[in-house]
């Protein structure tokens, strides 16, 4: 490895230096002109573009950057990493609009500067983590991330619940992340290697005491656990998603959830992958059952995120429980351990990213009219605020996966991949799932609409920009609801992890 | 032929149509039924004169296919045809039906006058002339059935025609559910039939049994399924056990229980039964025997202490019924649709006569408050003495022809197969009908006057209504049918009208002296005396005589009695009633078939409905409520979680899923160390699950 | 003079993770529960260089553990950091005590 | 080409959502007369179709023999490592078995705009999500996908929902959701079972190459079957069972069918009058129909080992509804469990497996819908004018409202099943075809208690609300208006016309149920012999 080979390979890493480069301009800028907070969004969203325009250009390559022999490296430029990539972004994108019309960020508007640095911290840590093939890399970028989350989650530095949610998130991260070092740190000692593409070849001539590396293994998939809040290790999420300003609820939602789940796939495929047949299934090593403990993990995230969220009041924490229960769908697609359950989650969360950000943003938007998120103040809203209403309706119900939405396709291709894995057992549990997932979805429905208010209240206004990022969020879910030939492409030409 | 059959069949309807449609706009409308029921019974008149001058024994079908679900996988062909078929029972009973009919009307025209609804009226007793019309003509059992519901409705609407009276309308829902009881077993009855022979024609039916193509198989199943069909006929002739409708149903307008309640409709399951008479095995007949004697015994031994006028008509009909019912079971199938027609005379005679004296006394009908009416309405009268006596069995009348024909009949098989019960209720039935004919004329024309006031204002009926019962009673009389008055074989209608049935049912089944003995048959030929055997022929001939003298002075003897009690008042009746109290109340209160009834079947479907609609919301509503009661103990959370979701199976899941809920949510503490510690137990865990691996 | 082995190593490692471990849930002042924090990423520290050192696997154990050391202190900063912010919003920093967002 | 007149018939309602939508809200005579005319145009198109209609076409499983076909590849993803192929097809067409039910939509839904006519609130939300529920209707019976057939199938959850539970009557959020979600448990089965029959059918598509394919007509054919798809007849195992009764209590759901009957009652009790008979007149059709398109076809030697069970599930119904009818004190909960009785005899005519019984099935539910539909009306007057729908504080109503009685009269006397009413045929023919399977002959004549139990209950609710005593409360009280005849004429006469002359309905759907009941003996054969092959 020599500085030549790594200046060449800046090339595969030109969406994370764009990204770092506007976190350096957005700095800069705050720097110069303390006073201009209005221009931070749009040079944010220039540098994502930037950034976009770079990941798109990289579909198609699979190269190692920053090798460390002559067939691994830290860092792979993939397909699957540009997927999630632009999922990032996407997430990204909306997640600025809703900060821009966020009366909470708007609060402390003085440190908009920080707000969008600390952002791109945490885009990039996501690019990295998507991409990265190295535990060492793993390990650090997912520090990126969660340092800058932190902040992020305390940022309305004022109100108590959000202080709160930052103390909790930074102890129980630190900790997770503490854990997965350790497991990071037994890996090594066995293989003496922390790259995954090593790794797997060591371990498949090698064997090693089962307890250890199960011991090392699980410890890692606490920290992963921790990014995706899968249960059991759940349980900052719905106290952090409830203290944290909504945008930053939205994007941990979404773009970092996504980011773990790139690593964690990355993780198992690469590391213990003994072949894939021509039907794509992957014929892992005889080392641990990864089938039986995703498929416990997620069977526990969506039973444990539905009923839990049937007793919510407050509607981001029940979007929280519900976003554990849909994490638990997606890890569905991986317990498959195929290809195809690889896409089914990969489709899914392309519909998640619209769903659940278009939920949170009508939340959002609910509660800067009425300062609340508590479900019994929703009541009669339907008739105040009609397009809120429809739509944040509309959103639940593709979470909940009711046709023609495209939150219906996105489980049926989920519940294919299980069919044909012959896993029935379970399609049948997440389908019962479904059904509880129905209750709570429904109940604001009906407190939008079908609650009896006596008292006439006056048709809220909703300003044309929100309007126009909603049904930016929404369309979608009703165009892929109907014609998901699109979505089914991207994610099924996108499945190509480097070295496979 | 058929052309004419057509018209008189579905000018009814036209009837009805019309008026039910114009009723509400024109005053006048109902002139227009009763031209059209003359029209009818012209016609009617018409086809039976062809019928039973030109074309002798043949029998005039025609028929149209209904519905043609071609040619089937499975079943065959399968093609409903709907057909009219004359013969001459059929053009018999279609003049009966449709005098009768006309009668009505013209009676109705001044009985009904005034009343809110009174084009309604007509409406339905036309659509009833067409129901009746098409039972009396069809040529096939489906279609049969389907005017059977048909008359059943029109009996419906016309006794609960008040249906501001409670009583009413409580009548008519009971009339139409127990005839419906019986249609239910007409209905297994008839898709017995069709599964075995995928036809509902009598004809193709008839032909397939007497090759031997019984229902599955076996002469047990052809019995059953005469049976069943017959409970068609125990249900609209109101036989027992499901006679209980039919003295409700004199709620309705006297002239409609006349027409339907008396003469016609419930006629209608003696027609059936002679229509099928051929698939009758002898345990069917049995039984149909044996349902038909405690017919004629039971309601004629409540007949004797009921004060409704009209209650014990009904009673009483539902008594002939029991006799006709009785001789088609006995075999004596030409004197029963005999009797079907001499009583259809008399009985509507009676019926429109007590018409026109509740009429004349401002709707009384207690026979108790009358008396003396013999003076103010004379023609009604003797109009209602003649169809007394006849009904009786008095020589001349019509009644006695046709009764003493069945007296001789169950006289003739009990000779021949030991069934001494029936002849015995037939002689006893005879007495007891006397009895408490004469005991109505006597209470209500004779002596002295009861009620004063109502007397005083009590006047003769007008000529339309007068008209008909002239006529009726006059059709009372035995020169209509026979010129002889003593021996009604030797008369038109049961010499060469009334033709012995064909037997369909193998031979193995039926009674010994059912089975024609060939070389006797070439001998003599057919005629109506001799049916079946020589050997039924001799004991039908022997039993003429002394069934005659016999049922003569059972009928003297029941009027004597009758004249001794009510009318010389040598016996008090009070007294006799004192000491068999019992048995008077036992009379009196109908055998409590009514309270049977109700505290039985209709309580016991009632109640089980309750229950189950309460088991319905409370039990299967949540499969679980009991889960749900245990859930109940923790009426913390219940109690928010009403908002939230619901009761029943939807709750207990929504219970369930809430304690599930609930105890997920312990671990939410809010406090980070806790959750640590639950990370650290989960890690332990998954460890000692997966270690095995 | 007794032979350091990877052992030996190892089984300070695993007790200075279970210390921090122990630290994080008992201690109720947040600055403490953060020393335990260290303690548990410290202990990873210690094996990368003790697996690095006897497993024969060259310097990479050695820079894994700088970076740690490194992002250690930052995550320091930013926690302290926000105890500080929570001190001054409601001035307790009990961890125990703080539960205010729960079910 | 031919005009996508199918396409047009569905999609036409979506059109006038969209156009409402676009309406300003006070314009409340506009959109009512819009939905009118999109109603009236879709009963047009219904009769066209019907004029157009070829009587000699079987249609069940042989796609030539289907009419009015439209077929669009909708989805078509090449290059699965897995699949291969993934493809949906846009198909629609119509038999002899969906044909009845197209019109009968097109009808009732046109009865319930009239009679929606008296909503005063939210209008402009309750037509277009009256329209919506009207193309999701019309798609279930018209499709021919199961991917489609199921997106409809869900399509009309949503708008129900909010039809009962905004529009509806005090406890209508109870009723809205238990609706929801015992529909929405059912349509979950029948998505496990889609899925599962997907993996076991092959189709050939134009180039020659074979593909996984939701199209029910392919999944009918046993030559499509893969080795080893989980409900393959090829495969040999128990799960084909186990998936029938999965299908058949998410179809039973819609019928509904004892146990899953209770959410029923409520929905129809809170629903307003023009839903109830949209409920009742249709949705309840959906469940029968789905048996009968994709149950027994697709799963024919499972359902010939079934009968006697669904037969009984029939009876059941039949004797259960009718009970339970007779203990109501709620007319409109009557009615409601009045449908429950009278959905059992389409369970027991499919039953049958002939066409005496499966003709029946389907005319009854025909019939079914008519007849309903005048009772919900019938009840929805009285509801107008006096606010109650207890029995026992009515009463004597006949008096005041002559030709009202009429309408009545006809319609409890059709719901009977009276000769010369429309009920009466497919009853009989319920009957008849059911009695011929000796296997359900016992259950058949049990079932004949029915039409005494059907008279009870029916009979002593005529009496209690309109004979009897006038109740002087209701002094006032006035006969129907013009809107209601309306309402009321068309389906009587239909009652009428199909009672005299039932053929006109039969013949429509004669060679169908002839194809099908051909189709479901000669396929059992066939797929016994796979059985034994293995």
């Amino acid at each position: 490895m020599n500085i030549d080979s790594i200046i060449s390979d800046l090339i595969f890493i030109k969406p994370e230096i764009a990204i770092a480069a506007t976190l350096v301009l957005i700095v800069l800028v705050d720097l110069i002109s303390p006073k201009s907070k209005t221009a931070l969004p749009y040079i944010s969203l220039l540098g994502i573009a930037i950034a976009g325009v770079f990941v798109v250009q990289q579909f198609g390559t699979a190269e190692f950057a920053f090798k460390t022999s002559l067939s691994s490296g830290m860092f792979a430029a993939d397909d699957f990493g540009s997927f999630f990539k632009i999922i990032v972004l996407l997430a990204s994108v909306f997640v600025i609009f809703f900060s821009i019309s966020s009366s909470e960020i708007k609060s402390v508007n003085d440190h908009l500067g920080e707000y969008y640095t600390l952002m791109f911290g945490m885009i990039l840590g996501m690019f990295f983590m998507v991409s990265a093939s190295d535990l060492v890399l793993i390990f650090i970028s997912i520090e990126l991330l969660s340092l800058s989350s932190y902040v992020l989650a305390g940022f309305v530095k004022n109100t108590v619940r959000s202080s709160e949610a930052s103390l909790k998130y930074v102890i129980y991260g630190g900790v997770s992340s503490g854990i997965m070092l350790f497991g990071i740190s037994l890996i090594y000692g066995l293989t003496g290697t922390t790259n995954l593409y090593e790794i797997n070849s060591i371990i498949q001539i090698q064997s090693f005491p089962h307890i250890t590396f199960l011991i090392a293994t699980l410890f890692i998939t606490v920290g992963l656990g921790f990014k995706i809040s899968a249960a059991p290790f759940h349980f900052w999420t719905p106290d952090v998603y409830e203290g944290a300003p909504l945008p930053i609820t939205a994007y941990l939602s979404v773009a970092s959830k996504a980011a773990g789940f790139a690593v964690l796939i990355r993780f198992i495929k690469i590391t213990f992958i003994n072949s894939i047949d021509h039907h794509g299934n992957w014929e892992l090593l005889n080392i641990i059952d990864w089938r039986s403990i995703i498929v416990l993990l997620s069977i526990l995230s969506m039973t444990l995120g539905n009923f839990t969220a049937l007793w919510q009041d407050n509607l981001k924490r029940m979007l929280a429980y519900s976003s554990i229960a849909q994490a638990g769908y997606m890890l569905l697609g991986i317990a498959v351990l195929s290809d195809q359950g690889l896409t089914a989650t990969m489709i899914y969360f392309i519909v998640y990213l619209f769903m659940n950000l278009g939920a949170f943003f009508v939340v959002m938007l609910i509660a800067n009219e009425i300062g609340s998120e508590d479900i019994e103040d929703y009541k009669g809203l339907g008739k105040t605020m009609p397009f809120l209403g429809v739509t944040l309706a509309f959103f639940l119900l593709s979470l909940a996966g009711i046709p023609p939405t495209a939150g219906f396709i996105g489980k049926v291709v989920l519940f294919i991949a299980l069919v044909d894995a012959n896993m029935i057992a379970v399609a049948v549990i997440a389908l019962l799932n479904t059904v509880v997932s129905l209750y709570y979805y429904v109940r604001v429905l009906k407190n939008l609409y079908l609650v009896q208010v006596d008292e006439e209240k006056p048709v809220i206004k909703l300003s044309f920009a929100n309007g126009f990022v909603i049904i930016l969020l929404a369309a979608p879910i009703l165009i892929f609801g109907v014609y998901f030939t699109p979505i089914v492409n991207f994610a099924k030409n996108s499945i190509n992890i480097l070295g496979f | 032929m058929i052309n004419i059959a057509i018209a008189v069949l579905f000018l009814p309807l036209i009837g009805f149509v019309v008026t039910v449609f114009l009723g509400s706009k024109i005053k006048q409308i109902y002139f227009f039924e009763n031209i059209i029921m003359f029209l009818s019974l012209a016609g009617a008149i018409i086809l039976a004169f062809f019928k039973l001058s030109s074309f002798g024994d043949t029998t005039i079908s025609s028929e149209f296919v209904w519905i043609d679900l071609g040619n089937t996988p499975l079943m065959g062909d399968i093609k409903i045809t709907l057909g009219i078929m004359l013969d001459n029972i059929a053009v018999m009973m279609i003049v009966v039906v449709m005098l009768i009919s006309f009668l009505v009307h013209i009676f109705s025209i001044e009985y009904m006058r005034g009343d809110p609804r009174y084009n309604r009226y007509f409406a339905y007793l036309g659509l009833f002339t067409f129901s009746m019309s098409g039972i009396v003509f069809t040529h096939n059992i489906l279609m049969m059935y389907i005017f059977w519901e048909l008359v059943g409705l029109s009996s419906y609407l016309l006794i609960g025609f008040w249906f501001e009276k409670k009583s009413a309308s409580d009548a008519a829902k009971k009339a139409f559910i127990v005839n419906r009881i019986g249609d239910v077993g007409m209905f297994i009855g008839i898709m017995m039939l069709y599964n075995a022979y995928h036809t509902f024609t009598f004809d193709e039916i008839f032909y397939q049994i007497s090759i031997g193509n019984l229902p599955f198989n076996s002469e047990f199943w052809l019995t059953v399924t005469g049976l069943l069909i017959f409970a068609g006929a125990i249900g609209k002739s109101a036989q027992v056990p499901l006679h209980v409708w039919l003295p409700d149903a004199m709620e309705g307008p006297t002239p409609v229980s006349a027409l339907i309640h008396a003469a016609t409709m419930v006629a209608a399951g003696v027609y059936l039964i002679v229509r099928i008479f051929g698939i009758f095995t002898a345990d069917a007949m049995l039984i149909i025997a044996l349902i038909g004697a405690l017919s004629a015994l039971i309601p004629a031994t409540i007949a004797l202490t009921q004060n409704d006028i009209k209650k014990v008509l009904a009673y009483s009909t539902i008594s002939q019924l029991g006799y006709m019912i009785m001789a088609l079971g006995v075999g004596a199938y030409t004197f029963a649709f005999f009797h079907l027609i001499t009583h259809a005379f008399f009985k509507a005679c009676l019926f429109l006569g007590s018409g026109s004296v509740i009429h004349g006394m401002h709707n009384e009908q207690d026979i108790q408050k009358m008396g003396g009416l013999r003076k103010k309405m004379p023609l009604t009268y003797y109009t209602f003495l003649i169809a007394s006596l006849a009904i009786s069995g008095i020589p001349l009348t019509s009644g006695f022809l046709s009764k003493d024909g069945i007296l001789a009949g169950t006289f003739a098989f009990a000779n021949l197969t030991g069934h001494w019960l029936f002849p015995i209720v037939g002689f006893f039935v005879a007495m007891l009908t006397a009895f408490y004919m004469f005991r109505v004329i006597i209470l209500t024309f004779h002596g002295e006057p009861k009620n004063r006031e109502k007397y005083e204002h009590a006047h003769e009926s007008k000529f339309v209504m007068v008209m008909p019962l002239v006529l009726l009673a006059g059709l009372s009389f035995f020169f209509w049918y026979t010129p002889n008055p003593v021996n009604p074989n030797d008369g038109w209608v049961l010499s060469e009208w009334i033709k012995a049935p064909e037997l369909y049912t193998p031979e193995s089944t039926r009674y010994d002296f059912m089975i024609p003995d060939e070389e006797y048959i070439s001998h003599i030929g057919t005629s109506s005396e001799m049916m079946y055997s020589e050997k039924y022929a001799e004991a039908l001939h022997a039993a003429h005589y002394p069934a005659m003298i016999l049922s003569l002075l059972m009928a003297g003897l029941g009027i004597l009695t009758a004249f001794l009690f009510y009318q010389w008042k040598k016996i008090s009746v009070d007294k006799l009633a004192e000491r068999f109290k019992a048995l008077y109340n036992w009379s009196l209160n109908k055998w409590h078939f009514d309270e049977l009834y109700d505290a039985t079947v209709v309580a016991g479907t009632v109640g089980f409905s309750r229950l189950l609609g309460a088991f319905d919301l409370k039990v299967i509503d949540g499969i679980v409520d009991g889960a749900a009661s245990v859930t109940r103990g923790f009426s913390s959370f219940i109690g928010k979680f009403d908002n939230i979701v619901v009761d029943g199976l939807v709750n207990f899941m929504a219970y369930l899923s809430g304690f599930i809920g609930l105890i997920f949510r312990r671990f939410q503490t809010g406090k980070v160390q806790t959750y640590l510690i639950f990370v650290l137990i989960s890690i332990v865990l998954l460890l000692f699950l997966f270690k095995s691996f | 003079m007794l032979n350091v082995g990877l052992t030996h190593f190892l089984v300070i490692s695993v007790t200075l993770f279970s210390f921090g471990m122990y630290g994080v849930i008992t201690r109720k002042n947040a600055v403490m529960v953060l020393m335990g924090v260290e303690l548990i990423l410290n202990s990873a520290n210690i094996n990368f260089i003790a697996f690095a050192k006897f497993g024969n696997y060259g310097l990479q154990g050695q820079i894994i553990a700088l970076f740690v050391i490194v992002l250690a202190a930052a995550e320091a900063a930013i926690a302290l950091a926000i105890v500080i912010n929570i001190y001054k919003t409601i001035t307790n920093i009990n961890v125990d005590e703080i539960d205010s967002l729960r079910d | 080409m031919q005009l996508p007149i199918l396409s047009l018939i569905t999609f036409l309602p979506i059109f006038g959502m969209i156009i409402i939508l676009a309406l300003p809200k006070a314009q409340t005579k506009v959109i009512k007369s819009f939905t009118l005319l999109i109603t009236g145009i879709q009963v047009i198109l219904a009769i066209f179709i019907m004029a157009n209609y070829n009587y000699a076409l079987g249609g069940i499983f042989e796609e030539a023999t289907f009419q009015f076909i439209e077929k669009w590849r909708w989805i078509d993803i090449d290059g699965f490592s897995w699949l291969g192929k993934f493809k949906v097809d846009y198909f629609l067409g119509i038999d002899g078995i969906s044909a009845p039910l197209v019109l009968l939509t097109a009808i009732v839904t046109f009865i319930a705009t009239i009679s929606s006519w008296t909503i005063n609130k939210s209008i402009k939300g309750y037509f277009a999500l009256f329209l919506l529920l009207d193309t999701g209707m019309m798609g279930v019976f018209v499709s021919l996908d199961f991917f489609l057939f199921f997106i409809f199938w869900e399509v009309m959850l949503l708008p129900m929902y909010f039809l009962i539970g905004v529009w509806g009557g005090p406890r209508r959020e109870y009723a809205a959701i238990k609706f929801f979600i015992y529909t929405f448990l059912g349509s979950i089965f029948i998505l496990i079972v889609m899925i599962g029959l997907y993996f076991s059918t092959t189709e050939i598509l134009a180039d020659g190459t074979r593909a996984f394919t939701f199209n029910l007509l392919a999944m009918m054919d046993p030559n499509n079957a893969t080795e080893t798809g989980i409900l393959s007849p090829l495969n040999p195992s128990n799960l084909r069972l186990i998936a029938y009764i999965a299908l058949f209590a998410g179809f039973a759901v819609k019928i509904p069918m004892f146990p899953f009957h209770t959410w029923l009652p409520d929905a129809h009790v809170e629903a307003p009058t023009a839903i109830s008979v949209i409920l009742a007149g249709i949705l309840l059709k959906m469940g029968t129909y789905g048996i009968l398109r994709v149950s027994f076809p697709i799963f024919p030697e499972i359902t010939q080992q079934l009968i006697w069970y669904i037969a009984l599930f029939g009876m059941i119904n039949i004797i259960y509804g009718a009970l339970c009818a007779m203990a109501q004190r709620d007319f409109k909960k009557l009615i409601a469990y009045s449908s429950v009785s009278h959905m059992g005899y389409v369970l027991l005519g499919m039953a049958s497996l002939n066409t005496l019984g499966v003709s029946g099935a389907v005319f009854q539910m025909f019939n079914h819908g008519i007849i309903t539909s005048m009772l919900f009306l019938i009840v929805g007057v009285i509801y107008d004018r006096t606010h109650t729908r207890m029995l026992d504080e009515l009463g004597g109503l006949g008096v005041k409202m002559p030709a009202y009685m009429g309408f009545v009269t006809v319609a409890f006397f059709a719901a009977i099943g009276l000769p010369g009413l429309s009920g009466f045929i497919s009853e009989a023919f319920v009957f008849l075809g059911a009695f011929g399977e000796p296997l359900i002959r016992v259950i058949t004549v049990i079932s004949t208690l029915g039409i005494i139990l059907g008279a009870g209950y029916m009979l002593w609710a005529l009496q209690r609300v309109y004979l009897g005593k006038f109740n002087e409360k209701w002094e006032g009280i006035r006969d129907l208006d013009l809107r209601e005849y309306a309402m009321l004429a068309p389906l009587t006469i239909i009652v009428i016309f199909l009672g005299v002359y039932p053929s006109a309905m039969l013949d429509l759907m004669n060679t169908s149920v002839n194809t099908m009941v051909q189709f479901m003996h000669d396929v059992q054969v066939h797929y016994s012999s796979l059985v034994s092959f293995k």
